[in-house]
């Protein structure tokens, strides 16, 4: 049995280690958030200008001027700052950041991201995604570990626009948790119940574990 | 209450005589949060066309500058994400605009360059991606990097929370953004805030964007303040 | 107090493990204004030698960066101006210690650099100067420009006002200069300052340096803050 | 009869327009700020990180946080801001500040300038000088016509290191007052009393009138 979209988030939740900063990308990422262990503090880096992003307001509190980089409404902790784009992303280029969880379309076993863009269709933008991937210290990939269709999202070379070359450090899908070492995928964790033969049917890249 | 002469009495003057065709303006702003709404307004007015404009986003429909959009007062953008506005989709789709992507990283650096005297930089962002394509790549010390252009608009349109007299700024919360590094790169710089007091009533140690940089003021009373994605929690 | 354990109880303890001969070490301060006294003592007494130091000046004979002077335990000093220090000169004229000159404004933007991830960029400081000596030039838009590269520290020490238990920090007047670029870009920094704060007591919009750069506090009742040009008038 | 030092530091004044961001040298140019016409409003910058310098302080009134670039003790003004040095340097960088009087040890015909270093005595570093010259829009030199051995500071070439490449755009002296365009030098003032055949003997340089 494949993990949920919870326990998936569950698992990613145990990266986020004692003082990190951390940056959590738009979408399960930013749900990662829920399941930090109490014990934990982490602070959470929006790169739209903020250190300490608080949970989401009560409606009496929503402040229009306080949002994350997915655009929504969120409050200030004792610990926040502000600050500007570019000293924004040169803690993210200057490497003062852990970790960041982002979202995927694909993976390639050097650890290429594409995560932006599907040529064909209406294009939306790289945002703040490549600055991210180059400069922040661990990058880990939280996605479905099959495409809708059933295609493999662990490719051997990604064939769609890439994010990044060679910046993916961990991937954690439905099916486990991988690591990028050189240039190879390397299965460290297994989902409950999901056998070896299973990940790898699934897969297209090569896994070594 | 105004010895610098800095501070207009509406965006119409604020803007008046710094305004003409095909020129480069660079709109602060994220989201919608913290963008110059009215000055915006007073461009659309204005009628002026065929413009660059440099902005992390492209407004949503019908507010910020989805205005110039329906106007079809935009040349071309430059931006890393515009994908909350479907008129800007349609108007590429057909060729009507031109669209130059940059990271957001790499957007607010490249402002930040033009007003700091830096005519180039290099960074590992985008290496390996199109946003190389056409770009020098330099291997310092085994890295390669790429080497991004500094942007210098012809005209900032910024918004902060309060100004003084002499143009020294504060923003609030997350509505600081992109506004100071756009307005230090522009040729001239229009703030609109939404609220001017005395020169030496704000603290000097706590001066976001000194007043060389602003060179005209104007205090608007009409603020909108959209909300993209209104999102709540309950009480405990 | 404190839950991030970026506090500590002494000098010495705050920088233990970190330093090394050899090292690189960026001090921050103008003159004596802004300067780490009680790290650089805790430097000294630690009698780690061979240091490359990065600092706009070299101190002043018998106080701040003077003091390692007295001890030899600087091998190098990248600054833009050490003409306040006899001792400076002496050791110099000497051989006993290199120079490296980077104008000032080149080393505060080198600094800032590599606390942002850019490792290199241009500047037309210099250009047809000794600075320019053994470094690229190239030609961008029809000007000459200089190519400047980053500098990382192994240390950064620095001085704030005020620091939460988070490590915001806040600093004084011009007391501010050359500190936050070098905090930046030391793979560790540590700060000393005159007063630590509950987290939530500074203002969350007027934070000088956020926490994220700062890995250890030590707070110090003792400073000596010399004036090396009092210059006073009289009054009406 | 040259012009005194006072009287040099009042013609530099009239530089200095209203609105003007100025950085005034250390030495004779920092003089200059006492001769600005009361009506005309002019901020002064201070490369370590102000705008808005203030006049000296009472002996009460001295701040030891508060310095400027020859650090001295200063004070501020109600429109004073105060910044970190990449920042302040971003300001000259950027040609942001209007003007910048220095002084010289020699300028050329062309421009050049050499304010910071005489090679066999000990060398106290170019400071910010390199970057104000490079940076500032209009750089005006203030100095004494002739060295105290008598040689003119006007040179067809400078023989010391340069601080700038073609970066002076006026010059004031004890015997007038100078414009460099097109690589020449121009008078276009002279002192009370000066004859052109006094300064054009005193001077190394070719002068055009």
């Amino acid at each position: 049995m494949a993990w949920s979209r919870e326990d998936m988030c569950k698992r990613a939740s145990l990266e986020l280690k004692n003082g990190f900063y951390c940056n959590l990308g738009i979408g399960m990422p930013t749900m990662v958030a829920n399941y930090i262990p109490e014990n934990v503090n982490v602070t959470l880096h929006s790169e739209n200008g903020m250190l300490g992003i608080g949970p989401f307001p009560l409606l009496s509190e929503v402040d229009p001027d306080i949002i994350n980089a997915g655009k929504q409404t969120i409050t200030e902790l004792p610990e926040s700052s502000y600050f500007d784009s570019s000293e924004s992303f040169a803690m993210i280029r200057g490497g003062h950041i852990d970790l960041s969880i982002l979202g995927a379309l694909q993976v390639s076993e050097k650890g290429d991201l594409a995560n932006w863009m599907i040529p064909g269709k209406m294009v939306k933008g790289m945002g703040g995604a490549m600055d991210l991937v180059a400069g922040v210290k661990k990058v880990i990939i939280l996605m479905e570990h099959n495409a809708k269709d059933g295609t493999s999202k662990l490719v051997k070379e990604c064939n769609l626009p890439l994010t990044g070359m060679s910046v993916v450090n961990m991937i954690i899908t439905d099916l486990g948790v991988f690591e990028i070492e050189n240039e190879k995928i390397k299965l460290i964790e297994k989902a409950k119940d999901v056998s070896l033969e299973e990940i790898v049917s699934r897969t297209e890249a090569n896994i070594s574990s | 209450m105004n010895t610098s002469s800095k501070i207009y009495n509406t965006t119409k003057e604020a803007l008046s005589g710094v305004l003409f065709d095909g020129m480069i303006i660079l709109s602060g702003g994220f989201g919608v949060v913290g963008i110059p709404e009215n000055l915006t307004l007073a461009i659309r007015d204005s009628k002026i066309k065929n413009l660059t404009v440099v902005s992390n986003n492209c407004g949503v429909d019908s507010f910020g500058l989805g205005l110039l959009l329906e106007t079809r007062q935009i040349k071309k953008m430059i931006s890393s994400y515009v994908g909350e506005n479907k008129l800007f989709a349609e108007q590429y789709l057909n060729g009507e605009i031109e669209l130059e992507f940059s990271p957001q990283g790499t957007l607010a650096e490249r402002c930040r360059a033009g007003g700091a005297g830096i005519p180039a930089f290099y960074t590992k962002t985008g290496v390996g991606t199109i946003v190389a394509e056409n770009k020098e790549i330099k291997n310092i010390e085994g890295v390669d990097y790429l080497m991004e252009k500094a942007i210098i608009g012809d005209l900032s349109i910024i918004k902060a929370w309060k100004s003084d007299t002499s143009g020294n700024l504060i923003f609030r919360k997350t509505a600081r953004n992109f506004n100071p590094p756009f307005a230090k790169a522009g040729k001239i710089c229009v703030v609109e805030v939404e609220e001017i007091v005395e020169t030496g009533s704000l603290d000097s140690d706590h001066i976001h964007l000194p007043g060389i940089y602003v060179d005209r003021i104007i205090k608007c009373s009409s603020y909108e303040k959209k909300i993209e994605n209104l999102t709540t929690s309950v009480g405990k």
